[in-house]
């Protein structure tokens, strides 16, 4: 059978190289024309603890995992248990496993599933300097149908630093692989792939957001490592320095965030990138940000929470923190990348709100998105780019920093302006930036500081709008669940129901009218998002009303959502 | 050393830590799922506790002194039957295991011979006459084991996979 | 403004401080202005970012930019401005609290960094705008405040000691009774390349009236600058917390500036062709 | 005439002693056998500025001021553009003015307005040692009816310490005020008081707060001073060594939660006391209380925001960030008192509910009842006493620290106990406390944390309900606009609207089930609460369908709501 | 169990350590386990106190109560327990990000506070738990990580320095490669009254293989402690930053335990009484 789309997971511990061996197979389908797919799973273990690469290629673009794989590959069963949840296979799926690992274990199998036992460990030691994830790689690809060269093109790049006798031994590997599928049978085989027409990248979310950040005119950056944010981190700091800026390591998040309220002070749109224990320790100086109208982008990566939580893995859990976690009255604006690409997209959309609003921006990015890498079209450009209203100060005139516009947006000097000098100012200020008590002062400020958020023209970059104009069930979810729920909403379609998908970026401000617009007509709004506390749903309600039978679905982590959770849903009804 | 009590404490000593260390690099390499050598360093635990109960069983009827860990008279900074920890890494052939075995074995024997040569206590030279004999014989026999596993490719510690952060 | 000559009242906003009167801050903000009249540096080329505390009011008082950030964090938001602008002057003001206390550990991390910016902590040993508790620079033994009726029990945290053993480049100490010597401080502390740490003395008349005998207390000691950490280490061990000057000035590089480009944006998604 | 109910304001700046002579008038009305209430109101000098104190005595308990003040004494008019707005004046009130201040400023006029002139100052410089608030004092003493006896007593207990030339020249001042009231006219007088039953007591919501700590079994308090909460902390310091506590000045807002998380693991109730920006400082560790089930009490008293905001001004602003802070799906806590008096009750009872549930509970006070002091009668008994499930542990068994329990409490050990040790976590993890990335264990953990929450028995404390059961109009409001809203509800309820007031305690979880009930029959329902962005109801919302037509009415401090402006809402529809 | 002496394996849980095999740590664990044993304390009245790190999991790893808290406030919530509960012996565990970066407030102010607790700092120069980045203890030119690839370029933070210029009163440095001179550290740090900082070279095979190295480097020539603040100042002037041993032993009284009730709760209304 051929199959437009094939989803591989390859599981091993302790220097099984089966991450490497997982991008190598994604680089080489993306030389081969396909696009792709990889995440992974990982243990506790800093170093030779059990991983395993999750992946899909396939002949469409596509940023969403299947509901199970098709193929797993298994060099060991170490800790089995601890991560079998995250190996859902699909009906018919093959396990290839190491008969040196000992039997697949009972908690693996199911009626449907076939296995085939292969000597990956044994075969790589016939070879001089053979590794089990080279004779796996060779393997898979001549399963699925992947073109051998493009393998070897890829291997050959992957190893360049490492010498002809590394790189021989691979080969031996691979081919070794390749002829080890003789009597293994009834494989889905790739179609064909589409022809190339342009460029194509690979990419994760962390460096897209990194990448988006710097195309939105971020020239400086402070912060403090934290999984899985660190990435976004270590793709800025070699970066930023090649376009004239800055990445600083500080002491902890607290300086981060006021460093980036520095560095915006002086002109230059800043960003941040952490998870929810660093934002939750940003959340003071983010309220500083809003009221001194100082633009900071701040990227939150998700992991799964509360507290420390489950540092590794995914989880859509700091809506809530993100939206209401500021003291006081503090209107900001939050935004979520939909995809692994569009992390490109809502950073750097991301940047230009909170220049164009001098603002505070918190991007819910999540360790899904942010750490798995997908194969994509070269993005087109985009045009935004941070840019600030600048005032044109008078020398001898009052500068009202803080001036009472119609948009509530209000002109700022750059320190270094002549006549533009100011104080950024945390207590309530009147229309200079002169701390007030007066209520006349305050209730101006606040609605200022609200009415340049609530009526600022989002444009069609708030959400993903897509499916039946006559849909009867809507499934609306927000970030990293996009792709999920398309899937869920074109596998509805196929099978005749009318259905539409509604997945948003903007999270905060809620985008009411739109949300009203896009959702006019339907029956069913379906929630769709992953924790425990329904986080967006309750905040949606809090804002606005629902049209039709408003459908909860939601579950934490650390398990990804599926398409075929959600298809579920919306047919049960 | 003075009296016979302290050499066996220290002889007890000596052996209850070679134990537990190797129990604790076994459990370390258990969770990093290399199980071959997991299995031989439990091994080396379990013949460590024999003549931990060969020691103890000299000490019965006697009033063994209490030394400070730190108070112990070692050659070095740890009693030599105890295989340094730092050596350990996930990614060892049973080759290492063994030449870290080894080198205990023989550090052992060093200790027991120095004190089988020097000491002027007859019943302390004659104690550890017998126990640089037992050690001898335990590297005689590691010896021929690593005959078994010669020396891995000069490569044996590449890991393809980075390290990955955990939090 | 650059032929012209600069004047303190140049710096001076028209906006009256809310400090009490006889506060040793209204000294701090008149060295700083005749210190930047005296380096003739134009207004809008400097920046003066603080914490909260009645000394962090200072900024609202000069022409300068200000930042008057929250409790605590006035160096990152100093340090944040001057990678960003390198171009700019950069001061950050506070108190004893402000800096010491909840700020301590940007404290130390800002003297480790060497930043070239000049951080002015007006210490009185006390919290003024929070009525009068205990600080970190707070004898353990003084009963002023109901939160710690037992006084604070703990001893005081030796700014100067804790600057050196952090790698601050330029420490040094005065009074705010002696407007002249704090004028010269600040102007040594702007004009050293490197994070320049100037302790002041500066008595709060409200919660620590007793503070007006420092001026019997202080004495101008410190000389000529150490150039060698250690030698101004063994100077500390005999410092009775009052002695004023220039402790100390070393010659680190300080902290990277913003690079130039070396490439357009353009070009950085290349990295991603596959 | 003669009313229940008198209000005064007196202000001066600079040294005039308006917030010593109105504790004097308060605690003297109480020693007459009036209730009464003073709040203040300051400018942003330390020393010497602007200042008023704000009274009503009343000859029944009252806790919520007057929609304006009957008689305001001005010693000057310093600043008084910035504060104006927070001394309205009822119909036909007196001002009364020193004329060694010139005349009264035109914004304090208006045509109901009567003015007397005193020339205070004249005649304070005719006493030796004399002091203008002695004066007014013994004016304003005379003008409401109040005896001069008690005010005497009171300013000699106040004195005390001042020696008997101060007393004299006090008694002088008193006298000298009584007899300048010759020639006022149309004074409101106060009734009779009732007769005194049991003791009174005069206590700051600041205060009643630390009682209600110590009474609910506190006995350690780590904290940071921060505007307007210090005061719970002043109160604290001394008083916990008495029963055995204590209290630790911390370097910053992170060690003084963590701290608290300390004591409260080694078993001791533990409370710490902050405002908005010290609460915002503290929800990462909030979040670990959440996770680990560290029972903690965090007191918030709210003020202006966002950011620094307006430190010394009321606003109930950190509602958002008090139920929806912590990053994760966090379930904990919210209550908030009800009055001044209430701050000792519902702390009390918050340090029980944290004990009973192993949780984080967050109480909204605000510096309007943390501030103000109130005579009321000396509160009865409360039972709520912190009570701990604590385990029966066996040594040799394994103790499950976090089991899974119908309530979802488990019982915790105490250090000490043998058999008992556990690791408190905070990362996710199984039943034993042991860290574990497992879907099952997450999910189990969550619902757990949840459910205790959830489905925990509040009774009848959730909130006041009041008024009329066929009420068509429901006052819903939270903390400290209760009494506000109470009189407005009486006021409405006496020109025969049917109306009921609901005044909330429990914020979150919130009690849904309850409050339908308790609004159950209504057809409107006003939402009444202090701040820019209706955070309570948005609240609401996000948890369940109100009945009837919700109406929001909220504005922004700084200036305290007025029952008159909800009694206008409640009649304009 | 007292009458009993106490086995180091009575200190050690059934949970293996997730830690890379070679890891320094593991000494760490062993040198606790036998100290306390040493001091035959029964484990149910120890407390173990970490924050986030590779060290800071080794609460989990022994028999004691334990918190694993948050990424750099172990040191508070040690304090608080102590305070809370000062029959407990209180330890305080974690990395040098942990303790010297974020936590590196709390470390100063709980050198000066002097509460009665032991802290062991677990020293590799590197985030161990997050991939391997620059800590405060760096070296300035160390390019190792991505997040810095021109090395971190600040000086490094000085443990014994900071300690000794923050008030604490007890300091050691000890290397993990030698565990009876840890143990020895530990039980004199737990035995001393009042706060003692226990610095632990501890290697981190994985991102820093070289600090293999430090077993060359290290000396044991801190030999008797100072009990003099100025001469162990003068000692660390010279050092190496690999000298191990008990620096320095002050004596000043610990931070106040908790009072005994002079008073019923049901008094505590009267002072309101009007
Ligand atoms: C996060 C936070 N915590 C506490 C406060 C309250 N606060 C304001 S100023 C201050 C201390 C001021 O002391 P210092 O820095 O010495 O300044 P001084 O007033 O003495 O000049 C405190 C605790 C705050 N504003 N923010
Ligand atoms: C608030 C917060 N910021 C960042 C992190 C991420 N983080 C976890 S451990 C760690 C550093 C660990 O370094 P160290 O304390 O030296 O411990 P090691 O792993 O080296 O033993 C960091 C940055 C976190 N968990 N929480
Ligand atoms: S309280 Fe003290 S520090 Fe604050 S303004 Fe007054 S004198 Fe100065
Ligand atoms: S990464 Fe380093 S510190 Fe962490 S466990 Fe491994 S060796 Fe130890
Ligand atoms: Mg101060
Ligand atoms: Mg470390």
């Amino acid at each position: 059978m051929a199959l437009s789309s094939v989803s591989i997971a390859m599981t091993g511990s302790g220097g099984a190289g089966v991450m490497t061996a997982g991008q190598i197979l994604l680089d080489a389908a993306a030389k081969a024309g396909y696009y792709g797919l990889m995440g992974r799973t990982l243990g506790p273990q800093i170093r030779g603890g059990e991983s395993a690469a999750l992946l899909r290629l396939s002949t469409e673009p596509v940023q969403s995992p299947d509901d199970g794989f098709d193929i797993l590959v298994a060099f060991d069963w170490g800790n089995i248990e601890r991560f079998r949840e995250e190996l859902p296979m699909n009906p018919g799926g093959l396990i290839i496993a190491d008969p040196h690992a000992g039997d697949v274990p009972a908690l693996m199998l199911d009626a449907e599933r076939r296995i085939e036992y292969v000597p990956f460990h044994a075969m790589s030691k016939d070879i001089h300097g053979g590794r089990v994830n080279m004779v796996a790689l060779g393997l898979i690809a001549e399963l699925v149908g992947l073109d051998h060269d493009c393998l070897v093109e890829r291997v050959t790049t992957q190893l360049s630093g490492k010498g002809q006798t590394a790189l021989d031994s691979s080969r031996a590997g691979l081919d070794a692989g390749a002829e080890a599928v003789v009597g293994v049978k009834g494989v889905p085989r790739l179609d064909r792939p589409k022809p190339r027409t342009g460029d194509r990248w690979s990419i994760t979310g962390n460096d897209a957001a990194g990448l988006g950040a710097i195309q939105g005119g971020v020239r400086f950056c402070a912060a403090y490592p934290i999984t899985p944010a660190t990435d976004i981190l270590e793709w800025l700091a070699p970066n930023l320095p090649k376009v004239g800026g800055t990445l600083v390591q500080c002491e902890d998040e607290l300086a981060s965030v006021n460093m980036i309220l520095g560095g915006s002070y002086g002109g230059v749109p800043s960003v941040t990138a952490t998870s929810g224990p660093g934002l939750a320790l940003m959340t003071e100086s983010i309220g500083l940000a809003v009221a001194s109208e100082t633009p900071v982008v701040i990227i939150d990566v998700q992991r799964g929470g509360p507290s420390t939580g489950i540092p590794t893995k995914s989880e859509q859990v700091d809506l809530n923190i993100a939206v209401n976690g500021l003291h006081g009255d503090a209107p900001h604006v939050v935004t979520a990348p939909l995809s692994i690409g569009d992390c490109l997209f809502t950073t750097q959309w991301s940047v230009h709100l909170a220049e164009a609003m001098q603002t505070a921006v918190i991007v819910l990015s999540d360790q899904t998105v942010g750490q798995s890498r997908t194969i994509i079209d070269k993005p087109a450009e985009i045009a935004f780019i941070g840019r600030r209203k600048v005032a044109e100060t008078v020398p001898g005139e009052r500068y009202l920093r803080y001036a009472l516009t119609a948009d509530g947006v209000s002109p700022m000097s750059l320190p270094g302006t002549d006549g533009g000098a100011y104080i950024a100012e945390g207590l309530e200020h009147d229309e200079t930036g002169r701390p007030s008590t007066q209520g006349a002062h305050h209730t101006e400020q606040l609605a200022k500081r609200q009415r340049k958020i609530t009526d600022f023209d989002y444009g069609d970059h708030w959400a993903l709008v897509d499916g039946d104009p006559d849909a009867e069930v809507a499934v609306l979810t927000w970030g990293s669940t996009a792709e999920v729920a398309r899937e869920a909403v074109n596998r509805a379609r196929a099978r005749g129901v009318k259905a539409r998908l509604v997945a948003v970026r903007l999270i905060d401000p809620v985008p009411a009218d739109r949300l009203r617009y896009a959702l006019a007509g339907v029956s069913r709004t379906v929630v769709v998002e992953q924790n425990h506390g329904g986080q967006y749903l309750r905040h949606l309600r809090a804002h606005m009303d629902l049209p039709g039978r408003v459908e909860a679905f939601h579950r934490p982590g650390p398990l990804g959502l599926r398409p075929g959770e959600i298809l579920a849903h919306i047919l049960s009804q | 050393m003075d009296s016979l009590e302290e050499f066996i404490a220290h002889a007890v000593a000596l052996e209850e830590d070679s134990a537990v260390r190797f129990d604790d690099m076994a459990d370390s390499l258990d969770v990093h799922q290399n199980h071959e050598v997991t299995d031989l360093f439990r091994k080396m635990a379990h013949y460590s506790r024999l003549h931990l109960a060969e020691a103890q069983k000299l000490a019965e009827g006697m009033t063994l002194p209490h030394i400070k860990p730190w108070e112990y008279k070692w050659p070095d900074k740890e009693p030599p039957e105890t295989p340094g920890m730092d050596a350990t890494h996930y990614l060892m052939t049973p080759h290492h295991a063994l030449v870290m075995a080894l080198d205990s074995e023989k550090r052992g024997h060093d200790f027991y011979a120095a004190l089988a040569a020097t000491h002027e206590n007859p019943r302390i030279r004659e104690l550890a006459q017998e126990f640089a004999e037992e050690e001898a014989e335990h590297v005689a026999l590691l010896q021929a084991m690593l005959l078994r596993y010669p020396a891995p490719p000069p490569d044996w510690d590449e890991d393809m996979d980075p390290p990955v952060s955990v939090d | 403004m650059d032929a012209v000559v600069a004047k303190p009242q140049d710096y001076k906003s028209d906006l009256k401080p809310i400090w009490c009167p006889g506060c040793g801050d209204f000294s701090v903000l008149a060295a700083i202005t005749r210190g930047l009249a005296e380096l003739n540096l134009p207004p809008k080329d400097v920046a003066l970012v603080s914490g909260i505390g009645c000394s962090s009011r200072l900024p609202a008082y000069s022409t300068l930019y200000g930042f008057h950030s929250v409790h605590g964090r006035a160096l990152p938001v100093a340090s944040g401005l001057k990678l960003a602008r390198p171009d700019l002057t950069v001061l950050s003001v506070g108190g004893d609290g402000d800096g010491f206390s909840i700020g301590g550990n940007h404290f130390v991390h800002a003297c480790r960094r060497n930043v070239d910016l000049t951080y002015i902590v007006m210490d009185n040993s006390v919290y003024g705008m929070t009525k009068g508790q205990a600080s970190p620079t707070t004898q353990a033994d003084w009963t002023g405040s109901k939160l710690t009726p037992e006084g604070p029990g703990v001893a005081p945290f030796r700014p100067l000691e804790m600057a050196l053993s952090s790698g601050a480049t330029f420490i040094s100490r005065a009074f705010s009774g002696d407007p002249m010597e704090l004028t010269r401080q600040v102007c040594a502390a702007v004009q050293h390349k490197g994070f320049s740490f100037v302790h002041v003395l500066s008595p709060c008349v409200t919660y620590r009236p007793e503070q007006k005998g420092w001026r019997e207390l202080v004495h101008g000691d410190f000389t000529e600058p150490y150039t060698d950490r250690r030698d101004a280490f063994l100077r500390l061990l005999d410092d009775d917390g009052f002695t004023t000057g220039i402790l100390y000035q070393g010659a680190a590089a300080p902290f990277q500036p913003m690079p130039r480009a070396t490439q357009s944006v353009a070009d950085l998604g290349d990295q991603f062709v596959i």
